[in-house]
């Protein structure tokens, strides 16, 4: 048994030597000119800096660090080998198991997240960063539509969540609607964005796709930024009003003739109340996002976006209008992202253009890529990642977006299909259940 | 559907804050990365030596005081992440943020978890929102705008003037203010102009500004444009005075543009290290290696506010802080504080500058 | 007349700038089909090292211009083509192969690790270096404007010029150049061939990264500013550039950037300049609509 | 026997380039026409006109509908072809959607009626009996030509790993899910092997005499030609040369002479030489 394990290529200590020595040589040629020389500020002119014993010490980490790395991915290398050849399971088999997994994973994380305010209701961070996770994970099951499901690379997504946004800002603040009111509204607008965005560019592939959208969402930027009359400009909009739970505000002292929250109930105010109200409504939100996107997906037009995804000339040929489908999927992503916007300018109450940037748009498309495009668990997965490696960097002060950059890095060349690849089919012939007992018995 | 992940991810955070409840906890926060980190940069050398100072004196109330630094970048969504962790790490005093497009939805997470802030912010909307946690130790765009906009309608009547600003918060809330001091003066602009900061080249401007035969820029935005759009304009044989704002005391302007740096006048408080009672300070932070310019002895100030208010209150509970607050009179490394209604500073009083081979005086 | 020579002057400048970085797209997304979104940070990068050479030159009292502008080139191509092959070593060549995406997210990654890179351990500040090459020479003294052409402007203008021309030799005319042509069209048959597929990717990223870094010199000369931010703006823009002019295609990158940069000054110019980029990716888009492969794009043919 | 297509006067050019030169041919219904040719004569291009994948520059397409009376397919864009006319075709390089599984392949060819019965998908949201009774359907329709083709045990399998040999017969099933009045297979041969393709031949067979399909079939392999067609088109450098019953194009001197050229490549053509 080892002798077949170990019969893979598996290196020398002096090859290892040698490839770490290599790596430091190449941290060497790298570090010289930005961690062994740095140039400060002398009375107002420059002037230049060693910083050797600095570079020494990066350099000695890049060669441990690769030794440490080799052995660890030999030895993960040599396991994995080994369970590959015990294992009998058959893909089927896996693909139950992953399936399975995946479901209880989704669960448990129903479950806690419903629990988070209760254990939580005091800690204003935790519940609002779990606010925040959720806005991305809306966004993403948003941009999943597009990206995931119909294969459009869309690197301005965050147009549509900035249309939403501004949709209720301007809606609540200069005619008065309410949250509810607005929400429909703001999300048809934003839906009609993407239709309008998706038109010129229907004949575009790829690549040539993702710089028009990307072209796209900076001319909304740019639009809001410059629109002073419209958008407040640069100093963007403010007091914008907050969702209220079936008419009550959540507020220290109601307006004359109602009732607050904390009153109705008889409770003590407490800032708190709002801010686990946004989580939950928030919560629903994404649940019910999550509901319509995957029934989406199991309906001819679901099915639809993935066909175009896999092979647009092949739609054609079997009579699919791939113009209405493209649309249609632009407009369902812009739609999603409307809403999330929406949520987003409440829960802010402010909003200016700097909240839509470029950035914005490639996190999304990152927490879509990351999660295994078109899987709805792995949005979840990759945002509350994406959204937690910095905010845990923030104990590291100013070495977090480095992480966070690091972290994007090394989870795509990890699994560069995504943490969670799997697909599960939107029909079978024969349920998965059945089938198996079906092989259980014939054993 | 969510996060076993952000179960365990909370249980870590929760007792990370319950850990530094120790002392007396004050943070500061801006943008210690980003496009302008370098102001976060000074806060934070200002904030560190005044908490060493003061902790040097005894602390306050008999209390240690430790310092949290938060990162928002200038991104208003992190902005309101980073008061949430303040709020949890049950800080008692903030001094920040940085930009105006920050502190404003910030202010709204401090105000509901009565927390005290003094920021430098400029932007008017920072105290007109009825908030009565926020103070400003520093002057309002609008006032500032004025200065700026009367003096180049006195000092430069008859050239032609050109009001530029970056598209910012800030920036653009400034150059509308000197625009509308100088029409009530009777001059108007002959260009009014927008440029998108964080690009490289501007010899459009300069150009455009060329052919209109302009000789004054009146400019609201960031310095590291000013020092661009100067030495460019040199090289496009254009002699231009730039007039600007409370950014362009950062000395990186003088490095960046050169001698082309003498053409900058802009509006300040008064200068802090003109101030006598701050000298021992000033030749303290120039012992460390740290030039006292920008918002360094600003956040020194904050740190001296919060220690005598807190010391004349008796108490850091908010109703005390705040009363105290908002009715002393504290003296700081910038001069005398005191505040209105508002929370704006009373008598704040801009002065026009002048970069002069590296340094920066009055204007005559 | 003489405004709008200067404009002209001022946006073939711009546009010169943007071409020398769009060549580094249009080159790496020709042999691997990839947008590297970390390339404006390797400009960046590049810029940095420039200002280290230009300051260590300074205390060493070397005062040819010349002299100068040769040594910084050569250092900053040297350290720039290795981080250029190192990001392709680390980010992107463990995902050839996977979907098209995963090295799209890899490098944006990228990109946010340099920047902060950068931020760490050069600091955020803005970093100057005293003027180079001042002043120029006046083509047109017309009544009331005089047309200036800076030394510096015609430096950039001149090199651009130089390495195109080299370029193109390269790449049609030399062995590399032929293999080159051969993993972009055809990777695993060119493999089979005996080209050294791997050798070849490599090369033609540090071949991209030495273009950025003598954009990075160049900027650095003429703006004499530079700051961890600059990378992304650019970026972006050149990207814009290697679109327009249909990436994969070396001559339409340079045609592209040459647009870009006299539309920015001629809209800034003549119309609002606060709108400038909206014209820039509107226009974009209107090309795109009419051509889908860019101004010199190869069309491809839909094959059925 | 009447004539469901005929193609009259077709010419498409590109730029300089002339594909199909003037190009006339009838597509009797029920049967199974052949078009041979060498490589480059302009097979392909011609199934391109036809299911509106190249607008052809000059020349009439027109089929005779059985229940829409005549379509004339030049003026139809390509999805409209094969929903409006019915005309549905294969890939020369098969064309499937490799991450769905077999079956999913399958319903999406039904798309049009689906979606119509999802009514923009409202009622396939709601779940409402109308839309589920179209997707029972829909799967009823799939999991008999899966069974016909006998590919039902493969249908929760992704098409894209399956082997070559039965991918070809998942794009034929795919394509019948349409319901074609016309179907076209672009080298359906092509890649199989011995076994595979007398197989094909049956299915082919199967579907004309038993199901009385019309199918145009493009094809190099001349024994699945010779051996189904009833009827042979034979073109070359985009002209027809030859047309008729397999017997008569296998003697004509113009066929032979395209075919073995100046070459000799005898044994290679099997049923073609003398």
């Amino acid at each position: 048994m080892s002798a077949i394990v170990f019969a893979h290529h598996s290196m020398t200590p002096a090859e290892r030597l040698r490839d770490a020595g290599w790596v430091a040589f190449v941290g060497l040629v790298l570090g010289i000119p930005l961690i062994g020389l740095t140039t400060v500020d002398v009375g107002g002119r420059l002037a230049v800096d060693t910083r050797f014993g600095l570079l020494a010490v990066f350099v000695a980490a890049a060669f441990s660090g690769r030794l440490a790395l080799r052995w660890a991915l030999d030895r993960l290398r040599t396991r994995k080998l080994a369970r590959d050849r015990t294992s009998t399971a058959t893909a089927a088999d896996r693909a139950r198991g992953a399936q399975r997994a995946v479901n209880l994973l989704g669960w448990i994380a129903l479950g806690a997240a419903v629990a988070l305010p209760i254990f939580y209701s005091d800690n204003r961070y935790v519940v609002d960063t779990a606010t925040t996770v959720l806005i991305y994970v809306m966004l993403g099951w948003g941009l999943n539509v597009v990206v995931g499901l119909a294969g459009l690379l869309d690197l301005g997504y965050v147009a549509f969540y900035a249309v939403g946004a501004y949709a209720y800002a301007l809606l609540s603040t200069q005619f008065g609607w309410s949250f509810w009111e607005a929400l429909p509204v703001a999300g048809a607008i934003a839906a009609g964005f993407g239709i309008l965005l998706g038109y010129p560019i229907l004949r575009l592939r790829g690549d040539y796709l993702a710089i028009v959208t990307l072209g796209f969402g900076e001319i909304i930027r740019v639009i809001l930024v410059n629109w002073t009359e419209l958008s407040g400009g640069p100093n963007g909009i403010g007091s914008i009003p907050r969702p209220s739970f079936f008419g009550l505000e959540f507020a220290r002292r109601a307006p004359e003739g109602e009732q607050t929250f904390a009153g109705f109930f008889g409770l003590e105010f407490s800032a708190m109340h709002r801010i686990i109200f946004l989580y939950y409504l928030i919560l629903v939100l994404a649940l019910l996002t999550h509901v319509f996107v995957s029934r989406l997906r199991k309906l001819p037009v679901g099915r639809a976006w993935e066909a175009l995804r896999e092979d647009e000339i092949a739609c054609k040929a079997m009579g699919m209008n791939t113009t209405h489908i493209k649309l249609s999927a632009f407009a369902i992503g812009a739609m999603l992202g409307g809403f999330a916007g929406v949520f987003f300018a409440a829960r802010q109450g402010f909003i200016s253009p700097e909240s839509f940037t470029f950035t914005e748009s490639a996190i999304i498309l990152a927490i879509v890529v990351l999660g295994g495009m078109g899987s709805q668990m792995g949005v979840v997965l990759a945002a509350t990642l994406l959204v937690l490696i910095p905010e845990f960097g923030r104990n590291f002060a100013e070495y977090r977006m480095l992480l966070f950059g690091m972290a994007m890095v090394l989870i795509m060349v990890w699994k560069p299909g995504g943490l969670l690849a799997h697909r599960e089919p939107t029909l079978r012939l024969k349920p998965l259940d059945t089938a198996a007992r079906g092989r259980e018995g014939a054993r | 559907m969510k996060k076993t992940l952000l179960a365990t991810a909370c249980f870590a955070l929760g007792s990370l804050s319950t850990a530094v409840l120790a002392d007396l906890t004050v943070a500061i926060a801006g943008p210690m990365t980003g496009q302008y980190a370098s102001a976060g940069d000074q806060i934070r050398k200002g904030a560190e030596m005044a908490i060493a100072d003061i902790n040097a004196r005894g602390g306050v109330l008999g209390e240690k005081l430790k310092l949290e630094v938060g990162d928002d970048a200038c991104d208003p969504k992190q902005a309101v992440s980073v008061a949430n962790t303040m709020v949890n790490r049950k800080i008692v005093f903030m001094h920040g943020h940085w930009c105006s497009s920050s502190t404003i939805p910030a202010s709204e997470v401090y105000n509901e978890a009565d927390i005290l802030m003094a920021t430098v912010s400029t932007n008017p909307q920072v105290t007109e929102r009825g908030l009565d946690n926020i103070f400003r130790i520093m002057g309002r765009d609008d006032q500032q705008g004025m200065v700026a906009g009367s003096y180049i309608a006195e000092a430069f009547a008859g050239k032609k003037v050109a009001v530029v600003d970056d598209k910012s918060a800030y920036g653009k809330g400034l150059a509308d203010e000197i625009a509308k001091a100088m029409e009530a003066k009777g001059m108007k602009p002959t260009l009014r102009e927008a440029i998108t900061a964080g690009e490289r080249d501007y010899s459009g401007l300069v150009t455009r500004l060329k052919q209109a035969g302009v000789e004054v820029m009146a400019y609201g935005g960031y310095h590291t444009e000013v020092a661009l759009i100067l030495r460019q304009a040199q090289q496009a044989g254009l002699q231009l005075t730039v007039m600007g704002g409370d950014t362009m005391t950062n000395s990186e302007l003088v490095t960046a543009a050169g001698p082309a740096a003498d053409n900058v006048m802009f509006t300040f408080s008064p200068d802090p290290r003109k101030n006598p009672d701050a000298a021992p300070v000033v030749e303290k932070f120039r012992a460390a290696k740290v030039e006292p310019e920008g918002y360094v002895l600003y956040a020194y100030a904050a740190m001296q506010l919060f220690e005598q208010a807190a010391t004349a209150a008796g108490s850091v509970d908010y109703a005390a802080l705040e009363k105290a607050m908002r009715g002393g009179s504290f003296d700081t490394v910038i001069g005398n504080l005191a505040f209105d209604a508002k929370g704006d500073q009373q008598a704040p009083g801009f002065v026009v500058y002048r970069w002069q081979g590296g340094q920066y005086d009055y204007a005559q | 007349m003489a405004y709008a020579l200067q404009q002209l002057i001022n946006g073939l400048t711009l546009g010169a700038m943007y071409g020398l970085i769009a060549i580094g797209y249009t080159m790496v997304y020709g042999i691997i089909g990839m947008i590297n979104f970390a390339h404006g940070d390797i400009f960046m990068v590049s810029a940095f090292i420039a200002i280290t050479a230009f300051t260590l030159l300074a205390a060493a009292d070397v005062t040819s211009i010349p002299l100068a502008l040769t040594f910084v080139l050569v250092v900053a191509i040297f350290f720039t083509s290795a981080y250029g092959w190192a990001v392709e070593r680390t980010a992107y060549r463990p995902l050839r192969g996977s979907t098209r995406l995963a090295p799209l997210i890899s490098a944006i990654g990228m990109s946010i690790f340099l920047q902060n890179a950068v931020q760490l351990t050069q600091g955020a500040r803005v970093k100057p270096i005293p003027p180079v090459l001042e002043g120029g020479v006046v083509l047109w003294d017309a009544p009331g404007f005089a047309v200036q052409i800076g030394w510096s402007q015609l430096l950039i203008i001149v090199t651009t010029v130089v390495l195109m021309i080299a370029f193109t030799w390269m790449i049609t005319q030399t062995p590399f150049g032929r293999q080159q042509r051969a993993c972009e069209q055809d990777r695993t048959m060119a493999g089979l061939l005996g080209v050294n597929v791997d050798r070849t990717i490599s090369l033609t990223f540090m071949l991209g990264a030495a273009l950025a870094a003598v954009a990075g010199v160049m900027v650095t000369v003429y703006y004499g500013v530079v700051d961890f931010f600059i990378g992304f703006l650019a970026g972006i823009k050149a990207f814009t550039a290697a679109v327009l002019g249909g990436i994969g295609s070396l001559p339409g990158a340079m045609l592209g950037g040459l647009l870009i940069g006299l539309i920015e000054a001629f809209w800034a110019a003549y119309l609002w300049a606060e709108y400038k980029d909206v014209a820039t990716f509107s226009i974009l888009c209107l090309v795109l609509m009419l051509r889908p492969s860019g101004l010199l794009g190869r069309p491809e043919v839909e094959k059925v | 026997m009447t004539t469901l297509l005929s193609v009259r006067n077709l010419t498409m050019r590109f730029g300089g380039l002339t594909a199909i030169d003037d190009l006339s041919l009838e597509v009797p219904a029920g049967r199974i026409t052949g078009i041979i040719g060498p490589n480059g004569a302009g097979k392909t291009t011609l199934f391109n006109c036809l299911t509106g994948f190249y607008k052809p520059t000059f020349g009439t397409l027109r089929l005779a509908h059985p229940r829409r009376g005549e379509i004339r397919l030049e003026a139809l864009a390509s999805h409209r072809v094969a929903r409006d006319a019915q005309v549905v075709r294969t890939f020369q390089n098969i064309r499937l959607f490799p991450k769905m599984t077999v079956l999913e392949n399958l319903i999406v060819a039904q798309h049009n009626v689906l979606q119509r019965a999802s009514r923009f998908s409202l009622a396939g949201l709601l779940g409402l009996p109308g839309y589920r009774r179209a997707e029972r359907h829909a799967i009823e329709r799939a999991a008999m030509w899966l069974e016909r083709l006998k590919l039902e045990a493969l249908a929760d399998h992704a098409a894209g790993d399956l082997p070559y040999g039965i991918q070809r017969r998942i794009e034929i099933a795919r394509a019948l899910c349409v319901e074609p009045v016309l179907l076209c297979l672009d080298e359906p041969a092509a890649g199989l092997n011995p076994r595979e393709s007398a197989e094909l031949n049956e299915l082919l067979l199967y579907l004309c005499r038993e199901l009385g399909m019309t199918i145009l079939l493009i094809e190099h392999d001349m024994s699945v030609v010779m051996n189904v067609s009833d009827h042979i088109g034979v073109i070359n450098y985009g002209r027809k040369i030859a047309e008729g019953p397999p017997d008569k194009v296998k003697h004509d001197p113009h066929v032979i002479k395209a075919y073995l050229g100046e070459d000799d490549e005898v044994g290679e053509i099997e049923g073609v030489a003398p």
